[in-house]
């Protein structure tokens, strides 16, 4: 398979489509593969609630974070996820204003992606606090004590941001699902799923006003989702660049952070929809097309977080602040100067394969490298936020940063959650966004 | 649960022990009811506190737990209902008194303060003597009569000295053993026991004693003089491996005097002083010229020294610093004093006395007096005395006061076995206690009454400053039973011994100074021989081992008080540990790391303990701390650090073996312990470089910022910190300690870099690891106008004050942390567990007018709010400003050397003054927090000019 | 019969919708409501005392002054309540064996404190202090209410801290002249000055009292 | 009056078949995506639009009013009125609200949640959804009606009394 297929095989239609995706949500009984996947997801994410629980009862001392690294994996893994999330939204909503065809087929996974993405991002602020019950202090809500948030506080900002971002993503993402949701209510089997998805559809039946206001809708919302996710990140960005701790004080961060968006998105969705086209029988639809497509992207944004790296050398020496280039040496010659060059190669190095049609035809290779991907953008926050506190601006408070067991169990908790998340979406509602593919499918079988 | 540290589990065991409920009940009903129901440490806590209030510590009683009022039954006659008092008395160590005053608040004794108007003190107090308070509140103290195990009533007590006072007889094998004694009254007390026991003896031992230094003054003039510098009339000083600054008697004093004449700002006179020393201690560093030579090249050295200024000899083979050196000692005749620390041995002593008198220093820079301590003895031949007797059973009674020779006197232990009759009495567990047939529990210096003379032989009265939070007994009282069956009342037999008007003993109480008490000029002239006094050389051997004691725990003594425990070493910046101190030149031979284990051989005694490298001690030498590897002591020292008190037994030639394995050690500093720029920071520079242009060390004006908004209240509270006078004792850090209620987290969790100290004292070791320029920062949160940690706060927590405070609201903290992240200069601590209520004292010890901060929420330096709050009130209920020195943060008045001022700069005084400073800068200046804080450069005066 | 729904299905639908939306305001409503409610600051609640004390008898009844019991009310941050000592004075004279004072004689006989109940406790982490307030001339009632209407002591004030900035950010109308800080049944008259005179006479405005750092340590 | 529900299995069929149809009564189409041709505009944009202004305005105003009348406090020795440090959450609620208005003003210009309709009753509307392209037809003249669907050759016609 060396020649590129086409966004859709020769002789895909409408019925056949409709009948396969619909199937899928609609049938009796989950795959075995599902259940082999489904269980240690839920494991893992019943392990995520344990080492929450432990942690609101004993405190963020059992992490390991301390005086000068006072921020560890709860930041790290949030902007990881947050990071991911967004790439969803990207497909889903940029790509949709540029009418590419090749985004009709993978956009629901990808917003679902953004759904559960958002979600464990979501969790982490809170969990970060130190008295997490009070997180509602963030919140501008009428109190007796007269008080209001701190609005100047880039964390403020990212609260909003993040609860911004979290409602327009499910909105969007329902939306989008309304006329599928009544094309399985309309094939629903049993009563039961007749009336689930019924109530879900809410009574959608693609009247002429329906789909008028539906399209003017949809459209704007995506115009409005793209400068989000946007905002999201350079607020994220902000979290870091607002402050003026070493190796966070620049301008650069927020641009910087929405190409890290774009890379760990890309690579999210391509490590989804290439086993989910084989495990659904999908290659109809989702062809080698879209992953040849997605393998650019991922080249693409590659080449963007590359720049960025090399001008967070650049300034720092240029700008010759002797703490920032104290620190900046630590990253490379340093106590954790393996992670910093396994971000440049896994985020910098690795993606260049993606020059060869070749390989971006190798599904084999696109996954691994995609999978580095997603492991560097975790060691580039890694980079971002320990290695830059544990080399203050008074070498009196230089320190250390060891991870505790209880810091791992809740990433891996999260992406246990995470997958937990996509397969009950794989289960429950098409994956496929039929209405859009009949748009570029043809009507009738031939 | 939360990887707490062994040192809190205490109380609970304390709850759990029958004994003790019995007491308790006894003493504070709630408790008891409390301890009988099984409920969290914190609840018993709170009413071990109520309990302490009805005992009688709490007049009124504001906030009391469990949202009751508790008031007295009788109106507490002379304590005010609320607001704070002092009460002067002294902390003593070694025999020597400090004046301290006692801040009550709430009647209830909370802080340690210096007395301006001790001689000792001026205002200035130890780390030592700050933490004391702790120790007055130690849940672990001994209490209740012990006799082979078993507890015992008073009334046995009283029978069995009874029977003792006949037995004795002329009291042939009668002896009392005690540390250094400085008591007239306890001394009054002896001479009376000798006269009803003619034969029984009375014999001193204090592991870190003064020995050399007594036989020396008798080598040079045939007494025991003491010698009295008069360090801020000394333009040259020359230490010999002293401890002048760091804990002779009198330290705090010295301190005072030398910092006096040491900023060139504020003096025009600045002193020149050449530290000769084989590791580094206070004294040198504070020293513009450190020479780093070891104990064996000293023998040498300071006769030469002598010679050369003695008889104007030129010594061959010296350091290329020798001859110049004599040569401006020579100079300087009238006005130069030289310090041989008590490490050496009496021959270098009396060298010293001779150099001294011959540089015509006597008179000028420091003065003879008689001796201070009551009866000086030569405690090593003492106590070979006692041994013997012992070992040939010739002891039938032994006394143990105040002394705990079977943890510090190798083979003490078993000569107590042979002994019949042997009573300790002490205040805390110890392991003498252990071992004697009688333990009884004595009460703290702060539950009677007693007295003790200062460097200078000044008395002091001390006064029991609460009632007794567990019955004891004072040694006066006990003396009193040995020498007739009426118990008598301490505060008698103190007030005999002074023979002091009602009035004159008014004024003394409250002043903490018994007038005219002050020892006399000694006239004794120096003996011809003292000149020609050779000094031994020591054993071989390729390594040379010194004993010093730790800097906070002492001999051993503070081993149960936190405070001290976590307090970092000022040179090491090492908590809970006492490993061996390596000169690096020995580290590279063994190729040791610091933590890596080392095993140490005296003869046949040995120890294994881990090591840590001390750039600037000798090549040839290690030190070891001694005070640590306590055993029988309370939960806080029980297994802290190693002992080597086997070794100080061990003859013979030392030999150290690396080890295998290494060792986690809390230090508090993890950056590369030598420095190349250290200048950043510590701003330095020499008395010429100051003389053309002062200000060459001060920070530019104010960085142009975008914001130009300044707090615009009716008062400007800034601070100044001169380097110049740091000597970086600590002694700040356990006030801060103690003024705002910040716990101690124990070693765990120092070594996950989570201490809570919101003062610290940077250390910063320069250049050359064998002869480094070591420095001192002490640095708070600096207040900044413009600071940075208040932008980033999402919920407000931490905003400004219109007086210019960084104001810390721990209420509204919800522990983002970011703050924290966002201080350039990291001086923001974080509750990562409820460290304060894991806390083991009482929660009546804690300062009521500080919030004690929650697990979850940020704390750090407020200025001492609650002092300026204070302030404020009073100021406005008067209708005028604040004055501009009227408040004085914790850090600040516990200063020995005055490196800290503190003020309102609206209303000019001190701090506008020094702010003035042509020295000041701003730590970080590049930053543009307009700090409220600033420094003052620290300036060498070095050799080639010649600073006067 | 195809369809999925009965036409009732429609109404279920909006009863769904709209109660959804009143869930949701009645939330906020409630979010708002909650904290002011006399009910949760336990306004008027009366506490169970050893000694059913009557601030009314005492004060209205009898004329005695706050500062007969009080004592450090002008002199320390805590009002001060009266040792037992205080209450024999009198009651060693009268009412000497009334029942209900049993528990004030044991007291003194047996030399146990009274354990009173607090009625106004303020968290550990505000810093309250009388002196200051009496010197500015805050009157009591301002934040003890009615007192010398009180048989038995209840909180008379939210003691929120809404409560206290809104008098800290306009002391005036709390204020009155010297001589009727304790007179509780002082009510402001023609010839009282004004509240703009008095913060003049005590010298009030001075520094911002809306500064953290003025309550909390 | 007689509901009539017809459908087509193709688009152009259907389209061709409206304007005949729309002359015998209420005319609506349930099709499994837009009909093409249909060029009415929508007011969703312009109320999203309003609602971005409002919200976003609102978002600033409360900040504003926070740090110079509700409680002003010296951050930093920054400005009360330190306008930039305002315009990302100013931004964020402006979007929410456009979100929300957006989503709900869908649901109420369609009368949504709508569940059921008459026009459910016709077995061939499940085909609506699918592939199949529907037209239902309220008329006094089911006769006429019929005949006209025969003619423009509509797949299946259901007739559902009312």
């Amino acid at each position: 398979m060396n020649a590129i297929e086409p966004v859709t095989l020769p002789g895909s239609n409408n019925p056949d489509m409709t009948d396969h995706v619909s199937a899928i949500a609609l049938r009796s009984k989950a795959f075995l593969w599902w259940w082999i996947a489904v269980a240690p997801a839920a494991l893992l994410t019943s392990i995520l609630i344990g080492s929450i629980l432990y942690l609101f009862y004993a405190g963020v001392g059992i992490w390991g974070i301390d005086w000068p690294v006072a921020w560890g994996f709860a930041i790290i893994s949030y902007v990881w996820w947050i990071a991911i999330a967004s790439g969803g939204t990207f497909i889903s909503a940029l790509f949709f204003l540029t009418r590419s065809e090749w985004r009709n087929s993978i956009n629901r996974i990808a917003e679902s992606m953004t759904l559960f993405g958002a979600a464990c991002a979501g969790i982490y602020p809170i969990l970060h606090l130190g008295r997490p019950w009070f997180f509602y202090w963030l919140f501008p809500y009428p109190n007796s004590m007269g008080l209001w948030p701190q609005f100047r506080s880039p964390l403020l900002w990212d609260f909003f941001a993040i609860l911004t971002y979290v409602t327009a993503s499910v909105l969007f993402w329902y939306l989008g699902l309304l006329p599928d949701l009544a094309t399985l209510r309309d094939r629903a089997p049993t009563r039961t799923k007749q009336v689930v998805y019924g109530a879900m559809a809410l009574g959608f039946r693609g009247t002429s006003g329906q789909w008028r206001h539906y399209h003017a809708l949809y459209g704007v919302l995506a115009a409005i989702m793209a400068p989000l996710v946007c905002s999201v990140h350079s607020i994220v960005g902000l979290d870091f660049a607002g402050a003026a701790t070493v190796g966070w004080h620049s301008t650069m961060f927020p641009p910087f952070f929405i190409f890290g968006a774009f890379l760990s998105g890309f690579a999210t969705v391509l490590l989804l929809i290439m086993p989910l086209r084989r495990l659904l029988r999908l290659q109809r639809y989702i062809t080698t097309r879209h992953v040849e497509v997605l393998g650019r992207l991922l080249l693409t944004s590659s080449l963007f977080v590359g720049y960025a790296y090399i001008m967070d050398a650049f300034t720092t020496y240029y700008g010759g602040e002797k703490a920032e280039i104290t620190m900046f040496q630590e990253k490379l010659f340093g106590y954790y100067a393996g992670i910093y060059w396994a971000t440049i190669l896994f985020n910098v190095l690795l993606p260049q394969l993606l020059w060869f049609r070749t390989i971006r035809l190798n599904q084999l290779v696109v996954g691994l490298i995609s999978v580095g991907v997603i492991v560097g953008m975790w060691c580039e926050r890694y980079t971002i936020v320990v290695v830059s506190l544990h080399r203050p601006r008074l070498p009196s408070s230089y320190g250390i940063f060891h991870a505790t067991i209880w810091d791992w169990l809740t990433l891996t908790g999260t992406a246990g959650f995470f997958v937990f998340g996509i397969l009950m979406i794989v289960r429950l509602v098409p994956v496929i966004s039929m209405f859009e593919m009949r748009e570029i499918l043809a009507p009738r079988r031939p | 649960m939360p990887p707490v540290n062994r040192q809190w589990r205490g109380l609970d065991r304390l709850a759990r022990d029958p004994a003790f409920v019995a007491r308790a009940s006894a003493e504070f009903p709630q408790l008891a009811a409390a301890l009988a129901e099984p409920r969290d440490r914190r609840s018993v806590l709170k009413l071990m506190a109520a309990g302490l209030a009805l005992a009688g510590l709490s007049g009124c009683d504001d906030g009391a737990p469990g949202g009751v009022l508790i008031p007295p039954v009788l109106p507490a006659d002379n304590t005010v209902a609320a607001g704070s008092r002092m009460f002067a008395t002294a902390s003593v160590l070694g025999g020597y008194a400090d004046g301290i005053l006692v801040r009550h608040v709430n009647g209830r004794p909370i802080k340690v303060e210096g007395n301006p108007l001790h001689p000792a003190s001026l205002g200035g107090t130890s780390a030592i003597g700050q933490a004391e308070i702790l120790g007055f509140y130690d849940p672990d103290r001994s209490r209740g009569l012990i006799r082979d195990g078993e507890p015992q009533s008073w009334s046995s007590l009283l029978t069995t000295l009874a029977a003792q006072r006949d037995a004795l007889g002329q009291g042939a094998g009668f002896r009392i053993l005690t540390g250094a004694v400085t008591s007239p009254t306890f001394s009054r007390q002896i001479a009376a026991l000798k006269q009803r026991y003619p034969e029984m003896r009375w014999h001193r031992w204090d592991p870190v004693c003064r020995d050399a230094m007594r036989a020396g003054a008798v080598l040079a003039y045939g007494q025991p003089v003491e010698v009295l510098p008069q360090l801020d009339a000394v333009d040259l000083l020359v230490t010999i491996d002293s401890d002048l600054l760091d804990s002779a008697p009198g330290h705090l004093r010295f301190a005072r005097d030398f910092a006096a004449r040491r900023n060139p700002a504020r003096t025009d006179r600045m002193s020149r002083s050449y530290a000769i020393e084989p590791t580094p201690s206070l004294t040198g560093v504070a020293a513009d010229h450190r020479f780093v030579v070891s104990p064996r090249d000293l023998v040498r050295i300071v006769p030469a020294l002598a010679a050369s200024i003695l008889r104007g000899e030129t010594p061959a083979g010296m350091p290329s610093w020798f001859a110049p050196l004599a040569a401006e000692m020579q100079a300087a005749h009238g006005r130069a004093f030289i310090h041989a620390g008590p490490q050496q041995p009496a021959e270098i002593h009396a060298l010293v006395h001779a150099m001294n008198e011959a540089l015509g220093g006597r008179g000028a820079t420091y003065t003879l007096i008689g001796p201070v301590e009551a009866d000086p003895v030569d405690q090593a031949a003492s106590m070979r005395d006692l041994m013997a007797d012992m070992q040939a059973g010739h002891v039938t009674s032994l006394l143990i006061m105040d002394s705990n020779p079977v943890f510090t006197l190798p083979g003490f232990g078993e000569a107590l076995k042979r002994v019949p009759f042997s009573m300790t009495l002490a205040a805390e567990t110890t392991e003498t206690g252990g071992q004697t047939h009688w333990t009884l529990p004595a009460r703290h210096p702060f539950e009677d009454w007693s007295d003790a003379r200062a460097y200078d032989g000044t008395v002091t009265i001390l006064q029991p400053q609460a009632k007794p939070l567990y019955d004891g007994l004072s040694p006066h009282a006990l003396l009193a039973l040995f020498q007739a069956a009426d118990q008598v009342d301490s505060r008698d037999v103190v007030r005999q011994t002074h023979g002091l008007t009602d009035g004159q003993w008014h004024d003394a109480l409250a002043t903490g100074v018994v007038p005219n008490t002050r020892a006399a000029v000694s006239d004794a002239r120096l003996k011809s021989g003292a000149a020609q006094a050779l000094p031994p050389r020591p054993a071989g051997g390729e390594v040379t081992l010194l004993f010093r004691p730790d800097p906070h725990l002492w001999d051993g003594r503070f081993a149960n008080n936190a405070w001290l425990q976590e307090l970092p070493r000022p040179l090491t910046k090492l908590t809970w540990d006492n490993p061996l101190l390596v000169s690096p030149a020995i580290a590279k031979r063994l190729g040791l790391a610091n933590g890596d284990r080392v095993s140490v051989a005296v003869g046949d005694a040995s120890v294994v303990l881990p090591a840590w490298v001390m750039p600037g001690q000798a090549a040839d030498c290690a030190v070891a701390l001694l005070g640590f590897g306590r055993t029988d002591v309370g939960m806080v020292g029980q297994g802290a650090g190693y002992d080597v008190y086997p070794l100080t037994g061990g003859g013979g030639p030392v030999t150290l073996r690396k080890g295998t394995g290494r060792e986690v050690l809390a230090c508090t500093e993890h950056h590369d312990p030598i420095f190349t720029d250290a200048g950043d920071y510590v701003r330095q520079g020499t008395l010429a470089a100051f003389k053309a242009n002062p200000g060459f060390l001060g920070g530019p004006a104010e960085q142009p910022s975008l914001y130009n908004r300044k707090p615009t209240g009716p008062a400007a509270w800034g601070m100044s910190i001169d380097l110049n006078a740091c000597i970086g004792c600590n002694a700040c850090v356990v006030a801060c300690t103690a003024e705002n209620n910040i716990p101690t987290v124990g070693k765990q969790q120092v070594i996950h870099e989570r201490e809570m100290h919101w003062l610290r004292i940077d250390r910063y070791h320069e250049g050359d690891p064998a002869d480094p320029n070591i420095l001192f920062q002490p640095v708070m949160c600096q207040h900044c106008e413009q600071a940075p940690c208040e932008i980033v706060c999402p919920v407000g927590a931490t905003v400004h004050d219109q007086e210019g405070l960084n104001v810390m609201v721990y209420n509204r903290c919800v522990g983002t942390r970011f703050c924290s992240n966002n201080c350039p200069y990291k001086v923001r601590r974080f509750n990562y567990f409820d460290f304060a209520g894991e806390e083991r004292r009482p929660a009546v010890a804690r300062n009521p007018d500080v919030t004690v901060r929650a697990r979850g929420v940020m704390e750090k330096c407020t200025f001492c709010l609650q002092r300026i709050a204070e302030a404020r009130i009073d100021a406005d209920m008067a209708n005028r400003p604040i004055g501009a020195d009227e408040v004085k943060t914790a850090c600040q008045s516990a200063c020995p050397a005055q490196a800290i001022t503190f003020g309102n700069m609206a209303q000019g005084g001190d701090i506008a003054e020094r702010k003035k400073s042509p020295l000041t800068y701003t730590l970080l200046d590049d930053q543009g927090t307009r700090p409220r804080v600033t420094y003052e450069a620290r300036i060498f005066n070095v050799g080639s000019d010649t600073g006067t | 019969m195809a369809a999925i729904f009965r036409p009732t299905a429609n109404i279920a639908a909006q009863v769904v919708v709209v109660g959804l939306g009143m869930l949701i305001v009645g939330g906020a409503v409630w979010w708002w409501a909650w904290p002011r409610m006399d009910y949760v600051r336990h306004m008027g609640w009366t506490v169970e005392q050893p000694v059913p004390f009557s601030h009314q008898h005492h004060v209205a009844g009898l004329g005695i002054d706050c500062r007969f019991c009080h004592v450090t009310v002008e002199t320390a941050a805590n009002a001060g309540l009266p040792p037992t000592y205080t209450c024999m004075t009198c009651h060693s004279q009268i009412w000497t064996n009334a029942a209900l004072l049993a528990p004030v004689r044991e007291s003194l006989a047996n030399n146990t404190p009274i354990v009173w109940h607090r009625v106004t406790d303020l968290p550990d982490y505000v810093y309250f202090n009388h002196k200051i307030h009496i010197a500015k001339g805050v009157g009591c009632q301002s934040c003890h209410g009615t007192i010398q209407d009180m048989a038995l002591t209840r909180k008379a004030r939210t003691l929120t801290m809404g409560f206290c900035l809104d008098c800290h950010r306009d002391p005036a109308p709390n204020l009155r002249p010297a001589d009727a800080i304790f007179n509780t049944d002082w009510h402001r008259t023609a010839e009282t000055p004004s509240p703009a005179a008095l913060m003049q006479h005590y010298h009030v405005g001075g520094r911002n009292l809306t500064d953290c750092s003025i309550c909390h340590r | 009056m007689t509901l009539i529900v017809a459908s087509f299995e193709s688009e152009t069929g259907l389209i061709e078949a409206l304007p005949r149809l729309r002359g015998l009564g209420a005319v609506e189409t349930y099709t499994p995506k837009a009909l093409q041709g249909d060029d009415r505009t929508s007011i969703l944009p312009l109320v999203v639009l309003i609602a971005a202004l409002l919200g976003a305005g609102a978002g600033f105003g409360m900040q504003v009013y926070a740090n110079t009348v509700g409680y002003p406090v010296d951050i930093g020795g920054r400005p009360e009125f330190s306008w930039p440090a305002f315009v990302p959450i100013a931004f964020e609620i402006g979007i929410l609200s456009a979100m929300l208005a957006g989503f709900f003003g869908y649901l109420i210009v369609n009368r949504l949640p709508h569940l059921y309709d008459p026009v459910d009753e016709a077995m061939l509307m499940r085909g609506a959804t699918c592939d199949r392209w529907c037209v239902s037809i309220r008329t006094d003249s089911p006769d006429r009606t019929h005949d006209l669907l025969r003619d423009l050759a509509a797949e299946h016609v259901e007739e559902l009394s009312e």
